[in-house]
């Protein structure tokens, strides 16, 4: 290899890190989303929502004058906290969140920094990490309420991840793919995920909610209660990222939503080797199907108050699991009788 | 009257309360006034700061007397540097001693706006005016002296749009441009 | 029913406010008031609106303001129990920096919490506010003063207030 | 869920001491607590003991009320009751005119209770939003504040102040009904009742709510009665008793009216009840402003004292100007209680004259400030999620409580 290709490549890979499915774009998802809540939450609620921050865009620009207060706040550290564990907590919850993103197409020729047919697998267990962080975060910071907040977060981590992970599974099971890309031509040949197994979707739709912490299950941020939940500690740029997380996580999922039950790139099935047909133009796709569920799923705040701790366990390994289990079963009768 | 309590069942429940929170997204009912782009026009009975008619005062206490939080006090009836006595209305005669010489200073400190001392006012005296909404810099400013006293309040956001506020059957409170 | 017979039977000294449909009974003898209250709870009065001192030069009068929710007859009536004490006399201390301080010893009544639960946290307020001991309260804590206001008793007409020393503006 | 304790007794005996127990300390600087302190021992997530401690913002209202002219406790009393300012003001001025002898003419008593009908309804918002708060639902907040401000703007149109209206002065009331009123007041009226059905889908029967308030806090009607709770809790309990009734001030002897009371005394019941009562508010302000009679709006004893400027004001802007009485009243020795039903529940007052210029002992007791047993005594055996349901429920507002 020249000298040449391997600048190159050194400089697509740091595209790749800093830019596309990186840094850059994630801020800018972060700072759209949280604005596009708060203003839904305000159309509700017979308000404005954020206005004067840049007046003439509808206050677009208010999340990121809030980062950048975040940023130049004064960072605090209790003295009895469990210093590193405390400061790298979230950074780590944030940087798993993100690199989950690296496994997620979002076009037939996405090439990431290890091509695998197991993107599905890679993706799940990155994001699967996360909440791992969340409870450090509440450990680490010797505080009563971040300590029930992060035993409320093992609660509910425990009672939705194996709905969650079976809604993926009968996904695989029909599709009979690891890889996100074949699990969307395969819809794009036959039917979209979410007419095929509607229990699957509905599971991922809750699970969603619950994971990123979306109403009705605000329950280890709720602050009637436990101030801050688990960030009751947290300052400055540490509460920011901390803050930031969920909605990263809610890029994901939404992501992988709409790869696996809304067609990813429907109805753009055209299948050239390019950078604008293989990857802009059904980026451009999948992204809006990706904030039309966000959409969807701030809208909740907006209508409801938020479930106790009991019954959104109690209901985890009811309703939902029960839920998944038929996905999956459905999942079997179909393939049985289709194929 | 007692009600039996009857729990909707959970799906007509979700499906009502999302559809309305549906309806309130695409057919938005705002309420809340752009302020300070738009101020209200406040009805003529609104409390808000006064001054006092220097030549209808009698300087007779009784402001003084029943203010609640003691904000008004009565001071000798002094303007400018030199710290004269200002001489008398036009068209009356000076007179000397304590009936003409003494007026009410309000410490807008300490005012709560309760309108005691302007209903108490034998003469109709206080002139009260709509504003309400004023900042003070100095803390010397809370408490002016009778010279700044009699000026009337400025209104804060003069170049914005003047609005009244109506009843309305649709949104409950419905804002206009003022007449 | 007729309260005013039934009052009477009750006790003697009954001050009547037939107007304001208000009844009062004076008690003058600390030992009768568990009982006399007990009897008031037996006729219906089954909760106590407020407990309060009245502070006098000599003497502290307090009252059970008592009403009933369960009795159609009784919704309409207020009925107060008084109870008058002698307060002891002031204590002057000469500290040795040469300031007076007045040691005003609390006075001590029958507590009515084990009759009316209703009462428990007036009588609380009524203790740090006049200095009344209740004798018997469960849980005879300061509930809205800081506890270095003890011995001050805020609503008797002798307490003054001191402006701290230090004054930043 | 554990078994719930209500004997006071026992609530004492609990042994608290060990590592068992973790203790919160929710409160004063926490978002769920208001002005006040919970401390609360908790076995796990079950509540085992709370210790409500107030006092953070006690203004000291009895004192300074005991040491000024009588008119000036009017504004004081005001403050301490914000959401419920013409209740407050109602029951001082009730006492104070039991004591003076003053009855006001009729229609000064249908203006009081029109004020006190329009507060009751921006009570019962506010209790409805920060409920809505509690429960993490900021639609139901601003939805209840939002509503709220059609109704201050008919105080403020009515007496010239949102809140602090000092509207009631011993004798009668400081303004009469402007030009338009009834309208503006119908128009406003028609669009609450609409509005009530949207609280209906999006809160009353939401199925999250439902799940979280239904069986969660009860109080049974015994020991509702046994606590002296108030107001609409006490009603949500199945009591039936409403100071409007039973001690009728102002014009409730000639309203016709109902008091809606509830069976289960659960969290649910308490919201549902202030939905029913901001109804029979609604339709309280329609009789009244259909009946309302002409006439003087101050009493004759108080006319004959105004001077001549004073009763051209008087004749010209329907507008009570003070005389020197308010000033220097000295009501005869003696004393005088009286009860107003606020909008959280009874106010009671107690006030003993001696001829002097300032009340010789000045006592109050807010709806608050009974209300305080559901801390101590409901939330026992409920979870730690349920503590800001039952907060929220019993519409508490530590201000009102400490005075």
């Amino acid at each position: 290899m020249g000298i040449i290709p391997l600048i190159l490549w050194l400089i697509q890979d740091l595209l790749y890190i800093i830019i596309f499915p990186g840094l850059v774009t994630i801020l800018v998802v972060v700072v759209i989303i949280i604005w596009l809540e708060r203003k839904i939450a305000a159309k509700v609620q017979m308000r404005f929502g954020p206005l004067w921050v840049s007046k003439k865009i509808g206050g677009a620009l208010q999340s990121l004058a809030d980062l950048l207060r975040y940023s130049f706040q004064e960072v605090i550290i209790p003295e009895k906290t469990d210093k590193w564990a405390f400061i790298l907590a979230p950074g780590l919850m944030f940087a798993f969140a993100t690199i989950a993103l690296i496994f997620i197409p979002v076009g037939p020729y996405y090439s990431v920094l290890f091509p695998s047919y197991y993107t599905i697998l890679f993706s799940l267990a990155l994001i699967i990490i996360t909440p791992i962080f969340a409870i450090t975060v509440g450990w680490a910071s010797d505080n009563k309420f971040s300590f029930i907040g992060a035993l409320r977060e093992g609660f509910l981590l425990i009672s939705y991840e194996i709905p969650f992970l079976l809604s993926v599974v009968s996904m695989v099971i029909i599709f009979h793919t690891y890889d996100y890309i074949n699990a969307v031509q395969n819809q794009l040949s036959f039917l979209p995920g979410i007419i095929l197994n509607p229990l699957a979707a509905l599971t991922m739709l809750i699970v969603m909610i619950r994971t990123t912490g979306r109403f009705p299950f605000d329950i280890t941020e709720a602050d009637s209660e436990l101030v801050m939940g688990l960030f009751t500690e947290y300052s400055a740029l540490f509460f920011g990222v901390g803050m930031a997380t969920p909605y990263v996580e809610l890029y994901n999922f939404s992501l992988i939503f709409s790869l696996l039950f809304l067609g990813g790139w429907w109805p753009f099935t055209l299948n050239v080797m390019n950078p604008v047909y293989g990857l802009i133009l059904p980026g451009i796709i999948v992204v809006v199907k990706a904030f039309i569920v966000m959409a969807v799923l701030v809208f909740l705040r907006a209508v409801y108050p938020r479930y106790r701790l009991d019954q959104a366990v109690r209901s985890g390994w009811s309703y939902v699991l029960l839920l998944s289990i038929l996905s999956v079963i459905l999942s079997v009768v179909e393939v049985m009788f289709l194929r | 009257m007692s009600e039996v309590r009857k729990p909707r069942d959970p799906l007509t429940g979700h499906v009502k309360a999302l559809a309305k929170g549906f309806k309130y997204l695409v057919e938005p009912n705002r309420m809340t006034l752009d302020y300070p782009a738009e101020t209200m026009k406040l009805p003529p009975n609104y409390r808000g700061f006064f001054t006092v008619d220097d030549k209808k005062c009698i300087g007779c206490s009784m402001c003084e007397m029943v203010c609640p939080p003691e904000a008004i006090t009565m001071v000798p009836r002094i303007i400018g540097e030199g710290g004269k006595t200002i001489p008398a209305p036009e068209g009356e005669k000076e007179v000397k001693g304590p009936k003409r010489t003494k007026r009410p200073v309000v410490n807008w400190g300490k005012c709560i706006f309760c309108y005691f001392c302007v209903d108490v006012c034998p003469v109709d005296a206080f002139i009260p005016t709509q504003v309400h909404d004023l900042a003070f810099e100095k803390d010397s400013e809370y408490r002016p002296s009778y010279e700044d006293y009699l000026k009337p309040p400025e209104e804060p956001y003069k170049n914005s749009k003047k609005v009244i506020s109506k009843a309305d059957l649709k949104r409950g409170v419905s804002y206009e441009p003022a007449p | 029913m007729n309260i005013k017979d039934e009052l009477s039977k009750i006790s003697t000294n009954l001050v009547i406010d037939e107007k304001r449909a208000n009844y009062k009974i004076i008690i003058d003898e600390p030992s009768k008031l568990i009982d006399v209250a007990n009897s008031i709870k037996n006729l219906g009065f089954d909760h106590v609106v407020s407990v309060t001192g009245v502070d006098y030069p000599d003497k502290i009068e307090v009252i059970w303001h008592v009403s009933s929710y369960s009795s159609e007859e009784l919704k309409g009536i207020d009925l107060a129990i008084s109870m008058t004490v002698k307060k002891p006399e002031p204590l002057k201390q000469t500290d040795a920096q040469g300031n007076i301080n007045v040691n005003r010893p609390p006075v001590t009544v029958p507590s009515l919490v084990s009759v009316w639960p209703s009462g428990i946290f007036s009588e609380r307020e009524a203790f740090e506010m006049f200095g009344i001991i209740f004798d018997g309260h469960p849980d005879l804590r300061y509930l809205m003063l800081p506890e270095d206001f003890y011995g001050t008793w805020p609503l008797r007409k002798d307490f003054t207030y001191q402006k701290p020393k230090v004054f930043i503006e | 869920m554990s078994e719930k304790v209500y004997n006071i007794d026992d609530l004492q005996n609990i042994n608290v001491e060990g590592e068992k127990y973790i203790i919160l300390q929710i409160g004063p600087s926490h978002p769920g607590s208001g002005h006040m302190r919970l401390k609360v021992w908790l076995d796990g997530d079950i509540i085992v003991k709370v210790d409500p401690d107030i006092g953070f913002v006690h203004r000291t209202s009895e004192w300074l009320s005991e040491r000024r002219e009588w008119i000036k406790a009017v504004p004081i009393v005001e403050r301490i009751m914000l959401p419920d300012t013409v209740h407050a003001n109602l029951a001082y001025v009730l006492t104070v005119e039991k004591l003076l002898g003053i009855e006001p003419p009729p229609r000064a008593q249908y203006l009081r209770s029109l004020v006190a009908e329009i507060n009751r309804i921006t009570s019962h918002l506010y209790g409805i939003g920060i409920f809505g708060i509690f429960l993490g639902s900021s639609t139901v907040y601003m939805w209840a504040f939002g509503d709220r401000e059609p109704f201050i703007d008919l105080m403020e149109m009515l007496t010239g102040a949102r809140i602090t209206t000092s509207y009631i002065i011993p004798g009668g009331v400081r303004w009469d009904l402007p030009n338009g009123f009834k309208e503006r007041a119908e128009t406003v009226l028609q669009y609450m009742e609409r509005r009530l059905k949207d609280y209906e889908d999006i809160w009353v029967k939401n199925p999250v709510v439902q799940a979280r308030t239904i069986n969660v806090g009860t109080l049974k009607k015994e020991d509702a009665i046994r606590l002296g709770v108030v107001g609409p809790n006490l009603r949500a309990s199945g009591v039936y008793y409403d100071t409007r009734k039973h001690h009728p001030y102002a014009a409730y002897s000639n309203l016709d009216f109902e008091v809606p009371t509830m069976k289960n005394g659960d969290s649910y019941d308490r919201l549902l009840i202030r939905v029913e009562e901001i109804k029979q508010s609604i339709k309280l302000i329609r009789q009244i402003l259909k009946d309302i009679p002409e006439g003087k709006i101050i009493a004759d004893q108080i006319y004959n004292q105004l001077n001549p400027v004073m009763k051209k004001n008087y004749e010209e802007k329907k507008r009570v100007m003070f005389p020197a009485f308010m000033i220097h009243m000295r009501p005869p020795a003696g004393e005088a209680s009286a009860k107003v039903e606020a909008g959280r529940g009874e106010i009671f007052f107690y006030i003993k004259s001696t001829g002097d210029k300032y009340p010789y002992r000045f006592r109050w007791v807010t709806p608050s400030f009974r209300n305080l047993p559901y801390f101590t005594h409901v939330t026992v055996g409920h979870r730690l999620a349920d503590l800001p349901t039952i907060y929220g429920s019993i519409d508490y507002f530590p201000p009102e409580a400490d005075r």
